[in-house]
């Protein structure tokens, strides 16, 4: 089961749930996996950047996932 | 209309090029006489990108009437190195990393060339003064400050 | 109508130009002209560049004191040996007017004929006394440099007049003269504001003369009489330089504007003042 | 010369384009010239905030020499968004950006463009467009901006749910977001000590010294060329596709060298612009801008009110922080205030935080990426914030960032352990370096300023090619700034063991190149270095299987050292293969060899700074100069240490210029009152001293060689340390910059009544 942290923009839509454990195979599993269970957050997740295990992607939805992986959606940046 | 004619000499050649009354140096060398090496910054004679020499006089091109070269020396950038051998500052430059994008570079060598031709061996207070008025938005100077000074120290 | 080029090789040459058509205007250095006109500010009909008239680009000093050719560049006066030992105070102002590459182009008559408040040179010239040889359809003319700005922008030039030279006598004995200005950087900026001394001291030290003029503060640079009279008949210590200081404060009258707010303008010009008497009366005790 | 070079990075070899340079033969922007090329100019308003009613081209169309006049009618409404680095762009406001549709957002948007023989005649022509304006009220900084009668600049744009807004209204805060770790209320119980600020910026420029400039030709069969000066190639080309409604296929765009960018020239603004009117006018077309429209026009960062509060105990540990963060967007929202809400605390473990974030729009340029964005407003928050607890305990400022400096395994406020990271080293070094002990003279003052950037990923391409005389080429898409192109020279030389100056790089246009996102986000050196040397490898591999063949060897038993084949053990018969050697024989032995690697490069390995900075002031007039600084930075592994020293040095220079002097200075009409070079004071020579730097090397685990971004980190400590120095010289703390001399005395007047 991947650890999955959601920022508070996130946990906003999930009743305030901001930690859980979610059993996904690839990261888009584990998006639609949070969409199932919060379908608040349909729409709203892809908006933000993944963080697996410390590695930042701004979109990586077939990076694979173990079950030690560490998930953070986190807000998009830009550099100059 | 019609144009200006104005003759001078430029890089130690004779050149010949047309012009309007209000047209810049700056203008006329990059236009006119195909040297691109001198760079517009800003047409107000506050960046020092333009710098050029005439009659050995550091002068802000954007700032000098294409029509008042008419007789006169002009040496730009492309002036500086002597046939493919470069001139210290060129050198110099290189070797310190004095120039990340580059652009106010040929500005800076030619302000450069102008305080050692005035002063051989400037204070570094005297370097830092002088080239106060080329802007660099890349290096902070440093760099620059010292590939002009290991020149004066040579 | 495409804009003329004139280069006039005798101030008669040039005088007849500018009688022609009013809609002309001079170029020595350009340094203010080519920017108004590149920023649409300004149109002339014609640029009549003065350089090539021989009187306007000459510097000479002699036993009458200091000819300044109007459009003579600011490094042809920095370079000037006899200019610099004489007027220290002049060079650093004229030393002032922009970058190193501005030195090259900018000239006192442009500085004076551009009417700026915050000219540098300005404000040193009119502690040396200095008088603007005016050359006209009418023969030539000659008023103190004070006169010559009367407002931002405007001097007493009439149509058809060119200013050829400016003069200063030769300083008194004791005689020095300093030049400071307040910039946020360390180059390149206009004047936030400035103040020029010049004090003549007798052989014990007491100030016989004085002359203090400020700049930015005021529609034109300022003459203050009463802040020169503060220093004259004292040592210029401390106490004569507070006065000095709040002489200048008090003739201020600045504007709120990008280059500075008024408060300040006021507070920091008499601070100049203060400091420039200092210098000015240091150089003097010297000699 | 010898074939085998000694270990190349790390090392300061001249740069490769460095002559073109000095010489003044290297070819910028404005460089390009084509026959029957035209001149563009464009119109812009001349008020912040109108609706347009009308425009009369007509006068601009009859005048000679004029070959074209658009407006935003000649463009199609676009709805597309494209990929902006990480950023999602909305190409709706980008279009509009460019050239405004019904309403004019700030003074200087563009409303119409010409294409005409000459620059003068263009913008002549220029002038002679008839506008009608309604004129509205504008809305100039965030005070007003959220004011409850504030004029609106969208009226599409509605409040989100969040507090103080009723949701739906009409209003200009685009966006808010929010981070927070832990029991805000507990952490300030818990807190000893809480100090508490509001603190402002305002808009700041790049400053780079080359203004925008661009050449397009739109082809009779349809197909576009650009050459421009730009950060990112593609990015060009996607963003005039999306606007212009043309197939990116077609669209070729060639960099040409850029004279500076700091995050300004990733936006198009010209060149959508010269693509239409090169198509109306048939006839390439040649644009611009003037350094008044760079200031008025282009993409500064924003203005800030940020208002913090932290709370530290006795000993000095931060327990507890909360912040409400206010950035300008600009005429359209994305400020990059998401950016500096994570940039702010990243420095420290803080257990209980709250951080808010808003977006807000205001009649002012629409703010583009500038060196860390966002970060160095938030940090500068933080860093005086720190500042004042280490003086209100009594304690070293450095020791007490020391004991909370976060460290490998801490998490990020935005989530994510960190992997190895130098901030600690960082402090110490600092503490250890003389500076921090020097004496100081009278009226000087020192501060210090630690500051955190991410440091970019993203997608990279790059092709290597041999040469048969052993001399090697290496392509990407990523114009070269900084001295890129000699960093990737170097890490071929150091893959193939050839001599650097064997190596030519260069930057090709995006027919060419692979695709290559920006030159931004500290990303090149670590991104596209990352697929250099994967294609420097793929060479090197080939080599080996070139060496197998003439032995007869499997590839496998091949092995490679300092520049060479290697034969298998025990072939003592056969000698080792250079590369010179293998490249002599590429005909017999297969035909040529180029390298590739494309590559998606995570964003990792962020980089911490510690600045030191002494100050003197001027007490009697504010005025004030830095008189000695000192930059610490973790930066990887430094490839050519000699451009690294120069990031730093630039940085520093850079948010010197941001603390001191530099701001955009706007009248009640919204007409900014400095835009040039006179008046809105970057640093200049005589400003500064020598910039030292100390460069730490904490390898990157992501990198082959350990490299991690180093570009934007330098921007983000200064402001602080500036006004950590002036507030140790006066005894007086500002929390508004620029800290120009009427301000500073102003501050020191009110202290002293």
């Amino acid at each position: 089961m991947a650890k999955v942290y959601l920022p508070a923009d996130l946990s906003r839509h999930t009743g305030g749930v901001e930690i859980l454990e979610i059993d996904a195979p690839r990261v888009r599993e584990l998006q639609q996996a949070l969409a199932a269970r919060f379908p608040a957050l349909a729409g709203e997740i892809e908006r933000f950047a993944v963080a697996v295990d410390g590695e930042i992607y701004s979109d990586a939805p077939y990076h694979v996932l173990t079950s030690e992986s560490e998930v953070y959606f986190i807000p998009r940046i830009a550099g100059g | 209309m019609s144009r200006l004619h104005i003759e001078t000499t430029i890089n130690g050649e004779p050149v010949e090029f047309l012009c309007e009354a209000q047209d810049s140096l700056l203008a006329a060398l990059r236009d006119q006489a195909g040297l691109t090496g001198t760079k517009e910054g800003c047409t107000t004679g506050d960046c020092g990108a333009c710098s050029v020499l005439l009659d050995g006089r550091l002068v802000p091109s954007c700032l000098v009437l294409a029509a008042e070269v008419q007789g006169r020396r002009v040496t730009t950038i492309e002036g500086i190195a002597t046939g493919d051998r470069l001139h210290p500052l060129q050198q110099r430059f290189l070797e310190h990393a004095a120039l990340q994008c580059g652009i106010c570079t040929p500005g800076f060598i030619v302000a450069a060339k102008a305080l050692l031709d005035a002063n051989p061996h400037p204070t570094e207070e005297e370097a830092r003064y002088w080239l106060a008025g080329n802007l660099c938005r890349c290096t902070g100077y440093d760099k620059i400050i010292r590939a002009v000074m290991a020149v004066a120290n040579d | 109508m495409p804009i003329r080029y004139e280069a006039p090789e005798s101030v008669a040459q040039a005088i007849g130009l500018m009688q022609a058509d009013p809609s002309a205007r001079i170029i020595a250095g350009g340094t203010d002209l080519l920017v108004r006109f590149r920023a649409g500010q300004e149109r002339p009909s014609a640029f009549i560049d003065v350089k090539r008239i021989p009187e306007l680009v000459r510097i000479t000093v002699d036993d009458g004191g200091l000819h300044l050719g109007a459009a003579a560049s600011a490094a042809d006066i920095c370079e000037h040996a006899d200019v610099r030992r004489w007027w220290p105070g002049l060079v650093e102002a004229v030393h002032l007017i922009g970058s190193t590459q501005i030195q090259g182009r900018a000239t006192v008559g442009g500085n004076l004929c551009n009417g700026s408040p915050a000219a540098d040179a300005t404000c040193a010239l009119i502690v040396n006394q200095a008088r603007c040889v005016i050359a006209g359809p009418g023969g030539e003319r000659t008023i103190p440099v004070e006169e010559f700005c009367t407002g931002p922008g405007r001097t007493a030039l009439a149509r058809g007049e060119v200013l050829v030279e400016v003069r200063m006598p030769r300083p008194a004995p004791r005689t020095a003269d300093a030049y400071l200005r307040l910039i946020p950087r360390t180059e390149m900026d206009i004047a936030v504001a400035g103040a020029a001394v010049s004090v003549t001291l007798d052989e014990a030290g007491t100030c016989t003369a004085a002359r203090v003029a400020i700049g930015a503060v005021a529609p034109t640079a300022l003459d203050v009489p009463d802040a020169a009279g503060a220093l004259v008949g004292t040592t210029i210590d401390e106490a004569a330089l507070e006065r000095a200081a709040a002489a200048a404060r008090a003739a201020a009258r600045p504007i709120d504007d990008k280059r500075g707010p008024a408060a300040y303008r006021r507070t920091v010009v008499g601070v100049l003042t203060r400091r420039a008497a200092h210098i000015a009366a240091t150089r003097a005790r010297g000699l | 010369m010898t074939d085998r070079a000694a270990p190349v990075i790390g090392t300061r070899p001249v740069r490769h384009d460095g002559v073109d340079k000095v010489t003044g033969r290297a070819s910028y922007g404005a460089d390009l010239a084509m026959p029957d090329m035209l001149h563009g100019a464009v119109l812009r308003s001349p008020h912040a905030h109108a609706r347009i009613l009308s425009i009369d081209t007509r006068a601009a169309e009859a005048m000679p020499g004029v070959k074209a006049v658009i407006t935003a009618a000649d463009i199609p409404e676009c709805f597309a968004t494209v990929a902006m680095g990480e950023l999602p762009m909305d190409m709706h406001d980008g279009s509009d950006n460019v050239i405004a549709r019904t309403k004019v957002l700030y003074h200087g948007h563009v409303v119409a463009a010409v294409a005409a023989t000459t620059v003068d005649a263009a913008s002549e022509a220029a002038r002679r467009i008839e506008v009608v304006y309604d004129k509205l009220k504008p809305v100039l900084g965030i005070d007003e901006a959220i004011a409850p009668d504030a004029p609106i600049l969208h009226a599409g744009l509605t409040a989100g749910d969040w507090a103080g807004q009723a949701a739906g209204r009409p209003t200009n805060v685009a966006s808010r977001m929010e981070l927070k770790r832990g029991d805000l209320a507990q952490g300030f119980a818990a807190a000893d000590t809480i100090v508490e600020h509001e603190f402002r910026t305002t808009m700041v420029h790049q400053g780079y010294i080359e203004p925008h400039a661009c050449l397009a030709r739109y082809g009779q069969d349809g197909r576009v060329s650009v050459w421009t000066s730009t950060q990112g190639p593609f990015l060009v080309r996607d963003q005039c596709a999306a606007i212009l409604d043309i197939d990116a296929a077609k669209i070729k765009v060639t960099p040409s060298e850029i004279g500076g960018g700091f995050g300004g020239k990733i936006v198009v603004y010209l060149e959508p612009l010269a693509i239409a009117l090169s198509r109306k006018a048939n006839r390439p077309v040649k644009m611009v801008m003037s350094r008044d429209e760079v200031f008025r026009a282009s993409g500064p960062t924003s203005g800030t009110v940020i208002r913090m509060k932290m709370g530290a105990t006795r000993d000095g540990t931060l327990v507890a922080a909360s912040a409400s963060l206010w950035y300008e967007a600009g005429a359209y929202r994305g400020s990059p205030a998401g950016a500096g809400a994570m940039c702010c605390l990243a420095s420290y473990k803080i257990p209980n935080f709250l951080i808010e974030a808003y977006d807000v729009v205001v009649n002012k340029p629409k703010v583009a990426a500038y060196r860390a964005p966002g970060s160095p407003m938030s940090t500068f928050a933080t860093e005086s914030l720190v500042d004042e607890l280490a003086r209100t305990l009594g304690m070293d400022p450095i020791e007490l960032r020391l004991k909370n400096a976060v460290a490998e395994g801490d998490k990020a406020p935005y989530g994510p352990a960190y992997g190895p990271i130098g901030l600690q080293d960082v402090l110490r070094a600092a503490q250890r370096h003389p500076h921090w002990k020097a004496p100081l003279g009278k009226n000087q003052g020192r501060g210090v300023a630690c500051g955190f950037w991410f440091n970019g990923g993203m997608g990279s391409s790059a092709s290597v090619t041999l040469g048969a005389d052993g001399s090697a080429a290496v392509v990407t898409g990523n114009p070269d700034i900084g001295g890129t192109r000699v960093a990737q020279a170097m890490m071929v030389a150091e893959e193939l063991g050839i001599p650097v100056e064997r190596v030519r790089a260069s930057v090709a246009d995006t027919d060419t190149a692979g695709y290559t996102d920006l030159t931004g986000g500290s990303r090149v050196c670590y991104a596209t270095g990352m697929a250099v040397i994967r294609a420097a490898r793929d060479v090197r591999d080939q080599l080996r299987g070139r060496a197998a063949k003439i032995w007869d060897v499997p590839i496998d038993a091949v092995g490679w050292d300092a520049g060479r084949a290697v034969p298998p053990n025990g072939r003592g018969d056969r000698e080792a293969l250079t590369v010179a050697d293998l490249a002599a024989q590429l005909p017999k032995t297969g035909g040529p060899i180029v390298g590739h690697a494309a590559l998606y490069a995570p964003a990792a390995g962020p980089g911490f700074a510690a600045h030191i900075c002494d100050l003197e002031v001027d007490p009697e007039t504010g005025g004030s100069r830095v008189v000695r600084y000192t930059a610490f930075q973790d930066v990887g592994r430094a490839v050519h240490a000699g451009y690294v020293e120069g990031q730093m040095q630039g940085g520093v220079a850079q948010g010197v210029g941001w603390a001191l002097n530099e701001e955009y200075i706007y009248a009640d009409d919204g007409v900014m009152q400095n835009a040039g070079f006179l008046d809105y004071r970057m640093p200049v020579a005589s400003d500064l001293p020598m910039i030292e730097t100390v460069m730490i090397e904490v390898a990157n685990p992501l990198h082959p060689y350990g490299v991690r971004g180093v570009g934007e980190v330098p921007i983000v400590p200064p402001l602080a340390a500036v006004a950590n120095a002036m507030r140790d010289a006066t005894g007086v703390r500002f929390t508004e910059l620029p800290l120009s001399p009427p301000r500073v005395l102003n501050g020191l007047e009110k202290s002293s009544a």
